[in-house]
């Protein structure tokens, strides 16, 4: 393949990177080779990544739906992939279309008229006009709407989502430890007995599994399954997982 | 009659002097106590009369009301006098979020990045605050983004007088009649 | 010569319109490259020539310059069209700060920027230049930020008596902040 030689500029973003691309491969857009475009396309990624160029995560979204059209146009049933280039295309005219439109605008657009400020009228500037208390109303909850995107949601926010109480996996992780202390074995069944609701048992289940996984006890078995508890220095160790469910 | 007709013009044009942003049609009508088709015609031989002259102030007809302001060719002297300072040509991509946004009205932010590709907060925001692009309430979606027009001031900057006269964009599936004659000259178009 | 003077004298209209206040001569003479008497001269021509027709705005000669401003004559229709725009319904941007003040007053700038997620600096400007929302003091934080309340011609223009009679924010559905005491959600102090 022709080795391209590219001065390292900035792109506006991955779509005026594909076209340069397409334009120095002399494609059309309509008709994209979607496989020299791709190696191409993460060649110019790694180099800005090597010149420790910004590369935001909209250059790499493009890249991976790049791969993803190269690899799905390799299978032999090619409806998908060609959907895929065509929606590609379409995007590319729309951009080339806008970034043709913008440089017009760039020519015409000058800050060169000014206009005056308003004339100091000596009228004191209190708005005596009504408003609703309602539209007020509206507004509220409209800026609020927008803020809780922002904002991290309160927990209460999740009460109408979450409406059992919460069921700390901490807590199921003592109970379990706390059975198995006596005899140091147990039922697997014999865990969940006296769980109340769904929480509790989903809890319950996740304690075990932490369990497990810190090694602090083992589940044998098929039929009648037994848990025991492992010894392993007292204290040594904190129960794992104080996350909550 | 004939002082009656001067004293609405040199109304019409106290008004617009001391408003400074453009006044709508309405306004005018109401204030001179005319009807729409009376205060329209004043208007525009109000702005022919500036207009003609070699002056220094002149009246754009933005939308459905007029500004008043000064001439681009007396810019350089006018910035010297009042020590302002030379605003930056727009980026190009602010030039390309403002076309979107101006051929598209109104849109939220999430479309603007789907035709550009890339995310726009910043560029939305500083034309915000140049004044160009302005909030016009929100969608009522999950969410309710927001949604942006241009302003009048992105009408007066580009020296055209309504949307109708942005540059027609060229494939089809804009659905727009492409019958109307060009009423603006725009630049012949280059690869950039 | 003729034409040449016309572009001078356009210049000099060009600043004086653009400039609220009066302009030396001094100043009109350098920006207009001229030496005094000649640039005075042009002035005066100027002045005479905006002020010989009955037109809506007119330069007056003040002891430090000239200025240009509108005629006192329609000062009447000046105000109402002026007064008008004052009254307007509110914007969307300036309903939803007003909003965000009033049920969580007091609160600082950040804090209402961070409900609506955009930049209220202008908007709280130009709620407070009408009377609706007044500064309450500072904040005894870091950066001792402004704090901000609504006035009492805020509840005229609502036609209620107390901020009580405020249409209640159900619980669960709104934020919950409206309801509660502001001092523990102070959004984190910032450096804008």
């Amino acid at each position: 393949m022709e080795k391209l030689n590219y001065r390292l500029e900035t792109f506006e973003g991955p779509l005026d990177l594909l076209l340069v691309l397409i334009r120095k491969n002399k494609m059309s857009i309509l008709d994209i080779r979607i496989t020299e475009l791709v190696d191409q396309y993460l060649e110019q990624i790694g180099a800005m990544r090597q010149r420790d160029m910004d590369v935001s995560s909209d250059f790499l979204e493009m890249a991976a739906r790049l791969v993803y059209i190269k690899t799905v146009s390799l299978l032999p049933k090619t409806e998908e992939a060609e959907q895929l280039s065509r929606e590609l295309s379409g995007q590319l005219l729309e951009y080339e279309e806008c970034r043709r439109i913008a440089s017009l605008l760039g020519k015409k657009i000058t800050f060169d008229s000014f206009p005056r400020e308003q004339a100091k009228v000596e009228f004191d500037t209190s708005y005596r006009g009504n408003i609703l208390p309602e539209a007020l109303f509206d507004a509220y909850r409209s800026a609020v709407g927008r803020g809780r995107r922002l904002l991290p949601p309160k927990p209460e926010a999740f009460s109408g989502i979450v409406s059992h109480g919460i069921v700390s996996v901490t807590s199921r992780i003592i109970r379990v430890l706390r059975r198995l202390r006596g005899t140091g074995t147990a039922r697997y069944t014999d865990l969940y007995s006296g769980c109340r609701g769904r929480s509790e048992l989903v809890a319950t289940f996740l304690a075990v599994l932490e369990l497990v996984r810190g090694k602090r006890i083992r589940v044998d078995g098929e039929d009648n399954d037994v848990v025991t508890l492992l010894h392993r220095p007292a204290a040594q160790r904190k129960p794992v997982g104080s996350e909550q469910q | 009659m004939k002082p009656e007709i001067s004293k609405i013009q040199g109304a019409a044009e106290a008004i617009l002097f001391a408003s400074g942003e453009p006044v709508s049609l309405e306004r005018l009508a109401e204030v001179l106590e005319l009807d729409k088709p009376t205060a329209e015609k004043i208007l525009n031989h109000l702005t022919d009369r500036f207009n003609a002259e070699n002056a220094g102030v002149q009246i754009l007809r933005l939308e459905d009301g007029w500004q008043m302001c000064t001439r681009a060719e007396y810019a350089g002297q006018v910035r010297q006098a009042l020590d302002m300072r030379r605003n930056m040509p727009l980026s190009q991509a602010a030039l390309e979020v403002l076309a979107v946004v101006a051929y598209n009205q109104p849109v939220t932010k999430s479309f603007v990045e789907q035709v550009r590709g890339v995310d726009c907060s910043g560029v939305l925001g500083s034309l915000t605050s140049k004044g160009l692009v302005e909030e016009r309430g929100r969608l009522d979606l999950p969410g309710r983004p927001l949604i942006y027009g241009t302003t009048p001031d992105f009408l007066r900057c580009l020296g055209i007088s309504s949307l109708d006269d942005l540059p027609p964009v060229e494939h089809g599936e804009e659905e727009e009649e492409a019958d109307e004659p060009q009423k603006q000259s725009w630049p012949a178009e280059d690869a950039g």
